[in-house]
């Protein structure tokens, strides 16, 4: 039945993460030095701290150490985090949300057994995906509605070695996390075999290097990870239905909208900050907020906040209950793609307005409301972006099915 | 009905494309992406435009300026805005104040100020309102109530007038030789009649500048805080008269073509230069990057895009040069300040547009198009917040 | 716990109302003289059916003969009768909602005796709330912010004759279902007495009577209710809570969407015209919907309506939940407000973008098109509009309380 | 630049003002609600505005015509659509067919039509190119596929052509006395290559008006069916040569000034009248309505509307007024699109700005606010549309 009520436990984390961010996050996020989006290290205490509270480890099942959040749940959390400190969000969510994914789901006992105990104990431990690749076009552009195929390419080639290990060459960029994870999922061909593999690799095998982005257009920390002759032991594959649980991470659609709910954070920071200063600021004789112009704008704000939550909540439960699809009781589109495109078309013009309401201080790069506005921007703008969005969107509402490679071969024939 | 240029109009834009291509274009990023907001000023580029008039187009011939009407001034301000926003602004700047000097100094403080400004390639000026504690109060302030608005405090002894106070956010301030400041000289009385202006030296005793203030647009165009300490300023610095600085710096009712409605001008024209930027930026790109093997232009929804971006900056340029010529014509209208908001929502559109064509490349956006987007973004407190539009809705009548 | 199941009966309704519109109301809904906003009578023979499926009496509790509905299923409901007709839906709604207020909460038990039996049996037994007044101005503007209260005044007098009957004097406009109710609820003003009262007063009352409008900017029919000595019964006055209950229904602020899932209807309607419109006709070659501009087009459209429809399942569902509030679940903020305001503007937009994919045949007035966007404009124009919701709900942000009539008749002595 | 009006374009304005004034706006509304859609027409205004030049102004002296500018044009539409936006199209309808028969007919047609055309007030225009399974495909077609676009077929026989098919959409169909005809003449290729332009009298044998279409806005402007069962037209009758029609209507790489880029500016010169009448008819109702004890005006919220309405029409206008003056330069750009592009958007966010203002009154909506955004719709599938504006941005090089 349908019901919005959340769980003791929902309430409760979302308390003890709001407090965090209030009590912890807030004063390293507002020093002018992060707030410069020209020069923004990770506050690796701040994360050491959150991970301590089990934020790293969120949506990791209980079993095995983690909080075993839902979908909803880590969505909550991240708009919280997010509310503080975008970076720290966009790190621990990946962290956690790979750590659900290849512990709880793509690990076998054995590799469990070798990597939980670690990835467990140590604040530091986190998690990357690296599945991109240098010039690899995902956009559907052009293919709009046509049949030809726009899938990502991996070049980066896994062969095994004479005494069984895998010897792993190539470039994968983009990839969030890079310069602290401790444990990558690289995506990778095995020449010979036309399904792509997913293997474990240590940050510190031989042959593996980061180099870090400086000022990506991303949240967190992020880098290409270079492999050369790079050695992991026959043990670290995945099975094969890793390479399209992993995919999930990066391309939106009907996946948990994490990102989503990072970009309400950073417009609920800039929405919370402008009401404060509008009852702070006075105008005419009157604090901002009892001039009409600007309570009209703080309303068209909070609309856009509680429309982008319920859109994002919706989506986040539906990922995880595809039942509701099936009895009808939610549409059969890709939710989380709708969020996407009206999240963060929202928020960057949220932002924008909150920013408008201080004046000369909302221009400044060393304050509050620059950095959400080029916080929301980032969200808006990264990956194949909304156009593309809106092109995937359109295929599904044609109803349009695009032959699969293999019907392509066989139609060629 | 004539939308063509005189010879004159036409060689100052020339001039002007000539100087932006190869002198400001080149070094523009550069200063962009200086991280220290004190450092990202270059003496040499004002130089160089100086000894080509670009500083002193806007005064008189008489006192030694080019004496450039004001559709020779928006042409130039959105040529040079073209290769970069700050850059042209720093130079208009000083031609606002120029305008108000011709419009409001006597002879005698013309002599003493002008002359020595057009004769110094590095002489430039700016004017202090705002305060920390007033900012729009100072644009649009009550009229039945007296404490809104700035509150830097000027108090006669004899020839000279004491100023204690402070400013905020005043442009050129750490660059400028000599400004102009709003005091309030009767504080018993609302702002507009109640207020002073007075010429000060940056060498005036008792004056001096504090911080820069670290903006994320406009990095070149220097904005700071004024600290006055008892700063000692002559009686004979005052301009307009003890109490009367309103009247005389163009705002309601007041000259329309000097002062602070050069402003609305100069800031649409300075958009639409951001504008030609991004839409020939954008085409640029369309017609250039791939996708699926065919240029990004041959599809519809970057068609559409441009389409947007070309029709919004044509609209503009259109009401930018009617504003210009209304303003030689000396025609009091609201136009100026509509064409002003009204450029706040092109300049913004456009280049959030044109970074919506680009996307992020890779992991990067590119860094051209971020500077676009984030010096766009200063029109929205100068040229398009709600105090600026009702302002201008309040001219209509 | 969250969960965005709907119930059995829940999709069953929905099922059952969709085949209702698809083919009976669409039929009528779809012809010429109906779409032509010039001359739109109300089809009494689909309200007739509509009756008999229990769609009049939805919201009544099923010990009183109704289907019970909660909130959100009313709102279910509403939107697919929209879909099909915005002035069926307005009808069934107002009835259905006021069936439920006036039986199950207001009556008492004898007045229930007298009134239920009559409308339980008889199709046509419809129900008004004659509310508001000629020259009320309700709207906040000027006082935004400021302690000057904007309450609705009623002039409309009632007085106790000497036999104990109630005499009514006074004229209601705006009236949604006047011309066709058999029952009014009326808010009277009793001499003498300060809060405001409500009589039940039969159509056919002595002294009643009623102009209905042309062309109302309103859904469904409407009118002005004149009382000139109208006389009814002294046990026709309700308790004292029922001004204060019906009040709702006028207001838009935490009561139930129904109007903004009538909205959503409309929207749904021109979208789903407008999807069948890009398969079928052929542009340059190819079907519209294969034609980018077009699919994107459409997708903003499916955007602002799954959106939408979240906001009001949410708004719908927490009006009948108070203590999702309570327990911090949801905002408290005035969630109706929320969905009316985002609700009405979208599918303004929505509708005019449905309609520019039909070329010339989407500015026809005897074409579906025009009717959606004169339906959706009605929407957002009615009432006090959008501009005045965003001043309320900007008091509510800056959690501004406006002193009572009372507090401030004290502070004023 | 010059924004100013000659005296002759000065004095069109002020006829046009006067008519629109006194004759036009007091019939508007009444005509607009006339529900029946074939007798919302008024054979007494175009009498009227006839005997004052405005049905003929666009053709040359020497046919007999006032041979006015384009400036002269935008301003008659403009003052015109002030009152109402369909009875000016009613007019400027006939400019443009007559810029086209200036453009594209050989002396002999001159002679044949424009000079009847000039003499007789009830002699109206029109021209057809839409179909029922053919709209947006004649605006943009592809270059790969001679199928779509329009299906008329014209075939020779001896000195005639024999016309079978059908038009849709038609202006002016049900009272026009000629009209231009596009059909098909060559099916085997791309459609620009494969049309021909005849000239068709509506007692042309053969050839029969079907139904007047109802439309929700522009209620006096008569769209209409045309019918073609064996309709035989002269060949003398042919414009610009057999296949030719493209090149003379003034598609791409055409003739820019007559045809249909005249519509361009003709589209938005229209808007910017509902725009002035928006404009003008809000800002009369908030300094009158009350709410609180106060004229709407004084609130915040209004203000606000009123700038954006104000702030979009006068950039409208400044742009209308570049395009015509273009016009008259022979100067080729995409400026016209961009214009007619625009002004959809400004046309219907300040119509919708002005209801927003109103809000229903009570049970009912203004007439006059409801006509003048049912008009402004007319914009989204004429100038407005996804096909309109890829369109222009392909002009864009």
């Amino acid at each position: 039945m349908y019901n919005l009520h959340l769980s003791a436990e929902q309430l409760e984390i979302r308390d003890t993460v709001r407090d965090f961010v209030t009590r912890e996050i807030k004063p390293v996020a507002l020093k002018a030095e992060r707030l410069d989006v020209c020069d923004r290290r990770l506050p690796m205490q701040l994360l050491d701290q959150a991970s301590q509270m089990g934020l790293r480890t969120l949506a990791l099942s209980e079993d095995r150490g983690g909080a075993g959040s839902d979908h909803l749940t880590c969505c909550i959390v991240t708009e919280e985090l997010a509310a503080g400190d975008a970076d720290i969000a966009a790190t621990l969510m990946t962290t956690s949300w790979l750590g659900h994914l290849l512990f709880d789901r793509a690990m076998t006992d054995a590799q469990r057994e070798r990597f939980l105990p670690k990835f467990a104990a140590d604040d530091r431990f986190h998690l990357a995906f690296a599945g991109h690749e240098v010039e690899t076009d995902t956009r559907l552009g052009v293919n709009y509605h046509r049949p030809v195929t726009t899938e990502a390419v991996v070049k980066t080639t896994a062969v095994k070695a004479a005494n069984g290990e895998w010897v792993i060459n190539g470039v994968k960029d983009y990839v969030v996390n890079a310069p602290i994870a401790a444990l990558f999922a690289v995506l990778v061909k095995v020449p010979g075999q036309s399904s792509v593999k997913v293997l474990l690799v240590p940050a510190d095998a031989p042959g593996l290097s980061v180099s870090a982005h400086e000022k990506p257009w991303q949240h967190g920390s992020s880098g290409d990870v270079t492999f050369k002759d790079c050695r992991v032991p026959a043990g670290n594959l995945l099975g094969d239905e890793a390479a399209e649980l992993l995919a999930g991470v990066d391309a939106p659609g009907e996946g948990v909208p994490l990102f989503q709910a990072l970009a309400l954070g950073v417009g609920r920071a800039a929405y919370d900050a402008a009401v404060d200063y509008a009852h702070l600021r006075v105008q005419g004789g009157r604090p901002l907020i009892e001039h009409q112009a600007i309570g009209t704008k703080l309303a068209e704000v909070a609309i856009k906040l509680e429309v982008a939550r319920a859109t994002i909540w919706q989506a986040a439960w539906a990922s995880d209950h595809p039942a509701a699809v099936a009895d009808r009781s939610l549409p059969d589109l890709p939710l989380q793609m709708i969020a996407q495109i009206f999240t963060s078309e929202m928020m960057a013009k949220a932002t924008k307005d909150a920013a408008e309401i201080f004046g000369a201080m909302g221009v400044m790069r060393d304050m509050p409301l620059q950095k959400y506005i080029h916080d929301a921007r980032v969200c808006q703008h990264s990956g194949n972006g909304n156009s593309d969005a809106k092109l995937r969107l359109a295929e599904v509402i044609a109803g349009y099915r695009r032959p699969t490679n293999e019907a392509m071969a066989i139609a060629g024939e | 009905m004539d939308f063509s240029l005189s010879n004159e109009q036409r060689s100052w834009q020339m001039l002007a494309r000539k100087f932006a291509d190869e002198e400001i274009r080149p070094i523009s990023l550069a200063c962009d992406a200086i991280p220290t907001a004190r450092e990202t000023f270059d003496w040499e580029i004002i130089k160089k435009g100086s000894k080509l008039g670009l500083r002193t187009m806007a005064v008189p011939k008489k006192y030694g300026g080019l004496e450039t009407d004001f559709v020779s001034q928006a042409l130039v301000m959105t040529e040079l805005a073209k290769a970069d926003s700050a850059i042209s602004k720093a130079f208009s700047q000083n031609w606002k104040w120029s305008h108000l000097i011709s419009a409001a100094c006597t002879e005698e403080q013309k002599e003493r100020f002008l002359k020595p400004f057009v004769a110094d390639d590095t002489f430039v000026l700016g004017k202090g309102i705002t305060e920390p504690g007033a900012g729009s109060d100072n644009r649009l302030p009550p009229d039945d109530d007296s404490k809104p608005g700035l509150k830097l405090k000027a108090e006669r002894h004899g020839d000279e007038w004491i100023l204690n106070g402070e400013k905020a956010f005043i442009a050129n301030a750490p660059i400028g030789k000599l400004f102009f400041i709003d005091a309030r000289t009767d504080p018993t009385v609302p702002l507009k009649q109640g207020i002073t202006m007075f010429l000060v030296p940056s060498d005036t005793p008792g004056f001096r500048i504090g911080k820069v203030f670290n903006k994320s647009g406009w990095r070149f165009y220097q904005n700071g805080e004024m600290i006055f300490e008892n700063a000692r300023v002559p009686h004979a610095n005052i301009v307009g008269g003890v109490n009367g600085a309103v009247s005389k710096t163009g705002g309601e009712g007041g000259d329309t073509t000097g002062g602070d409605l050069f402003g609305d001008l100069e800031l649409c024209a300075n958009a639409l230069g951001i504008c030609d930027d991004g839409c020939q930026s954008a085409l640029r790109y369309a017609k250039t990057a791939q996708q699926g093997g065919q240029a990004l232009f041959a599809q519809q929804h970057v068609q559409l895009k441009l389409n947007r971006m070309f029709m919004m900056t044509e609209a503009l340029r259109s009401f930018v040069m009617r504003v210009a010529w209304e303003h030689d014509q000396k025609i009091h209208s609201y136009n100026a300040g509509l064409a002003m908001n009204y450029s706040t929502d092109v300049v913004q559109d456009v280049t959030e547009l044109y970074m919506d064509i680009r996307g992020a490349e890779g992991r990067y956006m590119d860094h051209h198009t971020d500077k676009l987007v984030r010096d766009s973004f200063i029109w929205s407190h100068l040229a398009g917040d709600s105090v600026s539009r009702m302002k201008v809705t309040r001219r209509i009548n």
